[in-house]
């Protein structure tokens, strides 16, 4: 008896730990394809130059466009997508609270959205840019983006406010708040370093996707002087170098991606690390 | 059409495969015309033509042929430069030197990329070997796909072309030259090095036999260097389909002044810069026509 | 005070638009998607579009069949792979492991999520299809080319992995310690904890990450069809090449969207993506509301 | 059991109160008066409804779908169950001490001027004195004078059930409702709210929920003792510890400490 | 300090135990005995480290990768935090009842008879049998019997808090570790645990944490005082509550009920 539950446990142990390092090695392993093919095309020029005339046939210039490109775009995106999320999520849990079966079906439909691919998006993007009589510009990509991305953020937002105890709203509405001020005042502060994660998270999502940013924020070499011209990003460039006929170009597609790569690495420190600032209040 | 554009501002968008060559003309056009700004976005052919039709841009860059569903909505387009789609195998392949003396003819390709007919190596060099023929095309829709289909076929379309789908022109490349017995299709810039003018390594061209007399006679064999194939496709020695145009299109005639400058300077000065894009010069006779194009007629 | 009560009406109103806006989103992009499907639904029946198995856009003939198929096997297969190792790595992850392990672990997975599907695509052609290729399809006896719905299915597993494993471990994570150590001091060993106590307790925040991660594999674009084969034939086994809805629309979008019953023909591809994840969902749903109720 | 309290103006009055929920009927018609400026005990054993009655006299039982609530309850004259009013203003009448302290998570100093705040009292000046004044009257001054500024969340689990009743009395309520506000804490933690209660009384109407006998007898002006959802018996101190009716709370004082 | 109690054959022996986190030192260098079928309480202000000493007793410090523990604690021999051996076994010994009753997400029945599945005893009937035996023993059975295969969640916390006694009886512990097992509870139900445990004290060795001091009163043989981390003072009944020493344990026996 004894000897059979241990043999299972040690089993199970083992599996699992296997596992777990099967899937760390296998994600170094990826990271390692793109640093080793990436770092020798990556140099100074590529983060600080603009593509100039015959870059995509190897010779001078830079991926500056796709990099300002793509800051642009994510944070544009991320913070449209927070003008939108944040009041949905807290409108689900201060307003809706009572809601059960609603709320049941707004996360419900928030899934559905989290699970649309971005292609999708991008086409739906496309569409709504005809209707409007809008060109492929950057404002177009960073509305498509925030479409896409305002659900993951959403579903975030929502899982750190749903951890707030009941008691706390009870005492926010005990001493005569308004619902207003119980959100943002008492529910904001408390769900703070949940949110900042939540926000870099979905930033860090923006920043990565290709297909949305396709059709609406076009490619181009020049960094955008304001929203309705086109934008360049990093993963389209990243997609539209590894096409080219020319070895040395393909190169610089890897050398990119380590750039967007060593970006997310600095957001996702950030969204682990910013949060602790703001805890300090927190309950 | 173009009313959204102030005089002085030019938008391309489209085919990806324009797009290094659109960047280079347009950086050169504002070295003669530095006030003229010349806005080059990519997204694919089909979005230029959309684009463009919509008259969100000036230019659609467009790297297929253009269907009749398009040409009724009364598109205005004009060749740019040319390309050509070569038959593709590894550098490994055994039967490399058979297939280099005997070439395959525009009927075996049908054979083998459309109707299966021919599924073995010996079939296609008739010869008893039995090793399959792995059969490579192009998954993202393609001009290179559409012009060969209709090199062996006239009237067959991408979707005719059997074979594994691979992403893209260096996924196709990179996976016939992997593949000992592979074959598929590339355009000239993914075959050869055009500053050099070496095939690329790992990847060999089939010659194809024109006159389908079974053998590659001394007329049918420029493939040894990019330079003696450019001249054969200018010449019309390589047969057209599988050489094909490229064209930038628009809603009608453009009106913008500026736009048909840049369009003219591409067909005279511009024409320089083709070659270094990997792709071939439109042949003077057809430049001749598209300026007349220009001025309307 | 009549300040504050001003204050609250209006951003209640705010919150109602947002909130409104959100939840009419996938109304807007299902009857956006559906409107652009009407000339190939008025062309050809829905039932033969979905059924019929011939896919020849420039003759007019759509069928999905194929590609729904190809779908569902890709999923499926990477579900099959990715699921369970999640699984067992967020338990490993939360229970077992030094708590360093779980800090490491996170802006990795961060990263793994971040990176763009073309960069996995590369790397399915530079590790997976070869390995397939070489190692897999002459197990099974056949000579093949590695491009394959197993090389989509390993290389979607490998993309879904970030998301479900990030899900996961916020599902173990948030099972009270102290549920641990009622079981553990009635004498369970940590896996018998796990396997009757934690497992149970997280089962609705299981299945939920699971949906997620399907839905992911099942939207998942660039990457696949990098690896699959993208030939329209209903697969005979998991060694043959695939071609799934995703790959369909990724592959001929930006090229044909100026044919019109073409670019129909893919919105209603979207829509029928769009219809699949919708169904699956409820699905998810329904076992999450069967699982809370016991 | 409808007997009411001779009592010329109670703050609170309710009648007819119903309370279910999908399976159980969890206040069953209770009427009841709060008598003013006296400490009302409700008594009862555990989940007999106590923690439910006071969540209906502030209407909090809004935020509970699965609850439905019939009948009235009276706050100073008007009927809260069934008004279309501005609650938060009849919130604000009564500052709620629940069975577990929520702090809210902001410092200590502002959990207090939260109320203020909320009142539209900004003057610095008076508001630094307010807090000092119910930091004060809660016995909790002289614990956090110098640490104003730090989070709440830092105090212990006395400490902050004192804050929350300090931030209570700040918004100036006419009402306290406490529901077991001692149950978690240490004997001398609890001492200390006991003998604030008593200092309070003479100012505020207050109901309290306790499970401790002896802290029910020595506070208590005017108990109410429940069970399963009804109010079985009411009155004095005397009347409820010395000369009990009925079995069941017969039963409920033998066993009690 | 190390004063030792005059027990021949002590079920638990602690010495030099220490518990730090990362900013906190929170058990100093206890030792302790707990003798055999005594009821040993463990008495103290809130935060002074009684929850953490009784989770030592069950390396349930395992699970905290935040505190280091060193010392030793020998439970009948055996030193537990330094060995390496099966842990499962040992916390079989010790059935334990926590502050907050967490029942398992299982069905009333299956929470009870969990931890007869895990020794592995699966015959329906004795399980059957056994389960209604602890259930009754935990006062509980007259109100679940009718609905065994319901989730244990649905119950109130009373009767949850006597759930996870019978759980814990099951598994036929020697020793109880109960940690304010009725702080949630109403009289009545407090005093149904307190005399299942005058009951179960023949049986078993029972180490118990209260606030109320009547419980400490009636139910201990053998009282420790802890005071910030340390033990202060221990004795008897007598010796504590008649006789106390130190400054600390008179002030809080002063205050407390
Ligand atoms: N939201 C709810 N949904 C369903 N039942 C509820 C809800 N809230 C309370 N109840 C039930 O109503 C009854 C009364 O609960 P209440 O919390 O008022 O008890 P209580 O008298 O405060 O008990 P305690 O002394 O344990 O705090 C209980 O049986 C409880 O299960
Ligand atoms: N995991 C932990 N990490 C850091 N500090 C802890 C941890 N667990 C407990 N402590 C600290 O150790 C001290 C003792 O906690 P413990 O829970 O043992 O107190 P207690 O005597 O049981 O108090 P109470 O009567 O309130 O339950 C407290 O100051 C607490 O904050
Ligand atoms: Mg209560
Ligand atoms: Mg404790
Ligand atoms: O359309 P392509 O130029 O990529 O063949």
């Amino acid at each position: 008896m004894r000897n059979r539950k241990k043999t299972e446990e040690w089993f199970f142990r083992n599996l699992m730990s296997a596992v777990t390092y099967f899937i760390i090695l296998i994600l170094l392993l990826i990271i390692w394809v793109v640093f080793q093919k990436g770092i020798p095309a990556l140099s100074w020029e590529m983060v600080s130059q603009t593509p100039k005339g015959g870059f995509y046939f190897g010779k001078d210039g830079g991926l500056l466009n796709a990099i300002v490109g793509s800051l642009y775009l994510a944070s544009g995106a991320a913070s449209l997508a927070w003008l939108i999320s944040l009041p949905t999520a807290l409108f689900m849990n201060v307003y809706l609270v009572r809601y059960k079966k609603f709320l049941t079906g707004i996360r419900f439909l928030l899934d559905v959205l989290w699970g649309i691919p971005s292609i999708v998006y991008g086409a739906f993007g496309f569409a709504l840019m005809i209707f409007f009589n809008l060109q492929t510009s950057l404002l177009a990509g960073i509305i498509t983006v925030s479409l896409l991305i305002a659900p993951i953020m959403i579903r975030a937002m929502d899982e750190v406010l749903k951890t707030i105890p009941m008691g706390l709203l009870e005492t926010a509405y005990s001493l005569g708040s308004t619902r207003t001020e119980t959100a943002f005042v008492i529910f904001f502060r408390q769900a703070l370093p949940g949110f900042i994660t939540a926000f870099l998270l979905a930033f860090g999502r923006g920043i990565g996707d290709t297909a949305s940013v396709l059709f609406t924020a076009g490619f181009t070499d020049y960094i955008p002087e304001n929203l309705s011209q086109p934008a360049a990003t990093l993963p389209l460039s990243i997609f539209f170098q590894l096409g080219s006929p020319i070895p040395e170009v393909r190169e610089r597609a890897y050398a990119a991606a380590v750039i967007l790569t060593v970006l997310i690495l600095i957001i996702s420190l950030a969204a682990r690390l910013l949060p602790r600032n703001f805890k300090r209040n927190v309950i | 059409s173009c009313s959204t554009s102030s005089s002085e501002n030019i938008s391309l968008s489209g085919a990806f495969a324009l797009y290094p060559l659109a960047v280079k003309w347009g950086e050169e056009y504002r070295k003669l015309h530095p006030d003229t700004r010349i806005d080059i976005s990519g997204g694919g052919a089909g979005k230029g033509m959309a684009d463009a039709l919509a008259g969100a841009v000036d230019l659609g860059m467009f790297s297929r042929e253009i269907s009749p569903a398009e040409k009724e909505k009364g598109v205005w387009w004009i060749t740019v430069a040319k390309d050509a789609v070569l038959p593709t195998i590894s550098a490994s392949n055994p039967f490399l030197g058979n297939l280099q003396q005997k070439g395959l003819s525009s009927t075996q390709f049908r054979q083998i990329f459309i109707t299966k007919e021919i599924s073995t190596w010996g079939q296609a060099l008739s010869s008893a070997n039995a090793d399959k023929i792995n059969l490579y095309t192009r998954s993202d829709a393609a001009g290179a796909a559409a012009t060969w289909a209709q090199f062996l076929q006239w009237d067959a379309k991408q979707e005719n072309l059997q074979g594994i789908g691979v992403f893209g022109d260096p996924g196709l490349a990179e996976a016939v030259s992997k593949d000992p017995l592979a074959i598929g299709f590339n355009n000239v810039a993914y075959v050869y090095n055009i500053n050099t003018g070496e095939k690329r390594p790992g990847i060999e061209v089939i010659p194809i036999d024109v006159n389908e007399n079974g053998r590659i006679d001394p007329e049918e064999d420029f493939y040894d260097h990019a330079g003696s194939l450019l001249k054969a496709i200018a010449g019309g020695k390589y047969p057209s389909p599988p050489a094909r145009e490229l064209y930038f299109v628009s809603d009608g005639l453009p009106e913008n002044k500026a736009v048909l400058a840049f369009l003219k300077w591409i067909l005279t000065d511009g024409q320089q810069y083709v070659k270094e894009a990997g792709y071939v010069p439109v042949d003077t006779a057809i430049l001749q026509s598209e300026l007349q194009k220009l001025n309307g007629k | 005070m009549i300040g504050r009560q001003l204050i609250d009406k209006l951003s209640s109103g705010w919150m109602l638009v947002c909130t409104s806006l959100l939840l009419l989103l996938p109304l807007a992009i299902g009857t956006g998607l559906l409107a652009k499907s009407i000339p190939v639904l008025e062309h050809q029946s829905f039932f033969s579009l979905l059924s019929s198995a011939q896919w020849s856009p420039m003759e007019e003939k759509f069928g999905f069949y194929p590609f729904i198929i190809s779908s569902v096997m890709v999923t499926v297969l990477s579900f099959a792979m990715a699921g369970p190792i999640c699984l067992l790595a967020a338990i490993y992850l939360t229970q077992y492991a030094r708590p360093v392990l779980l800090r490491i672990m996170h802006p990795v997975i961060d990263i793994l999520a971040g990176i763009p599907s073309v960069v996995y695509g590369v790397w399915g052609i530079l590790v997976i299809v070869p390995l397939v290729a070489d190692y897999i399809a002459p197990l099974a006896g056949s000579q093949l080319t590695g491009y394959s719905i197993l090389a989509g299915g390993i290389v979607l597993a490998v993309m879904c992995i970030p998301y479900m494993l990030n899900l996961l471990i916020e599902v173990f994570r948030n099972i009270p310690r102290e549920l641990n150590e009622a079981s553990l001091s009635l004498g369970a060993t940590r896996w018998e904890t796990i396997k009757f106590v934690l497992v149970r307790k997280g089962m609705t925040g299981i299945i939920s990450a699971f949906g997620l991660g399907i839905s992911k594999a099942l939207g998942e674009t660039i990457a696949v069809l990098m690896v699959v084969g993208n030939v329209v034939q209903v697969p005979g086994n998991l060694l043959e090449a695939g071609y799934p809805l995703p790959a369909l629309i990724a592959n001929n979008y930006g090229e044909m969207m100026s044919i019109p019953l073409y670019d129909s023909a893919l919105m209603l591809s979207a829509l029928v993506l769009f219809l699949i994840i919708f169904l699956f969902n409820s699905l998810s749903r329904y076992l999450i509301y069967k699982t809370e109720l016991t | 059991m409808s007997y009411n309290l001779a009592q010329p103006d109670p703050v609170i009055s309710i009648s007819g109160l119903n309370v279910r929920s999908a399976r159980s009927h969890i206040l069953k018609n209770i009427s009841l008066q709060i008598p003013r400026n006296k400490v009302t005990v409700l008594l009862g054993p555990s989940g007999c409804g106590k923690t439910t009655l006071l969540k209906c006299l502030n209407k909090l039982t809004d935020l509970y779908s699965e609850l439905t609530v019939s009948g009235h309850v009276y706050i100073d004259g008007d009927d809260i169950i069934n008004t279309g009013q501005d609650l938060s203003a009849i919130r604000q009448k009564m500052g709620l001490l629940s069975q577990k302290p929520y702090p809210l998570p902001l410092s200590i100093f502002r959990n207090v001027s939260y109320g203020l705040k909320i009142q539209g009292i900004r003057d610095k000046n008076t508001v630094k004195a307010k807090v000092e004044k119910h930091l004060r009257e809660a016995g909790l001054w002289e614990e956090v004078k110098d640490r104003l500024d730090q989070p709440a969340s830092r105090l212990s689990i006395g400490q902050q059930q004192r804050l929350c009743l300090a931030r209570g009395l700040a918004v100036n309520p006419e009402i306290i409702l406490a529901d077991e506000p001692t149950s978690a804490l240490d004997p001398i933690s609890s001492k200390k709210i006991e003998q604030l209660f008593v200092k309070l009384k003479k100012d505020y109407t207050i109901v309290l929920v306790t499970h401790i006998m002896q802290q029910a007898s020595t506070l208590a002006d005017h108990i109410v003792f429940m069970y399963l959802g009804e109010v079985i018996e009411q009155g004095t101190r005397e009347d409820i510890f010395e000369r009990p009716k009925s079995p069941v709370l017969k039963e409920f004082l033998a066993t009690g400490h």
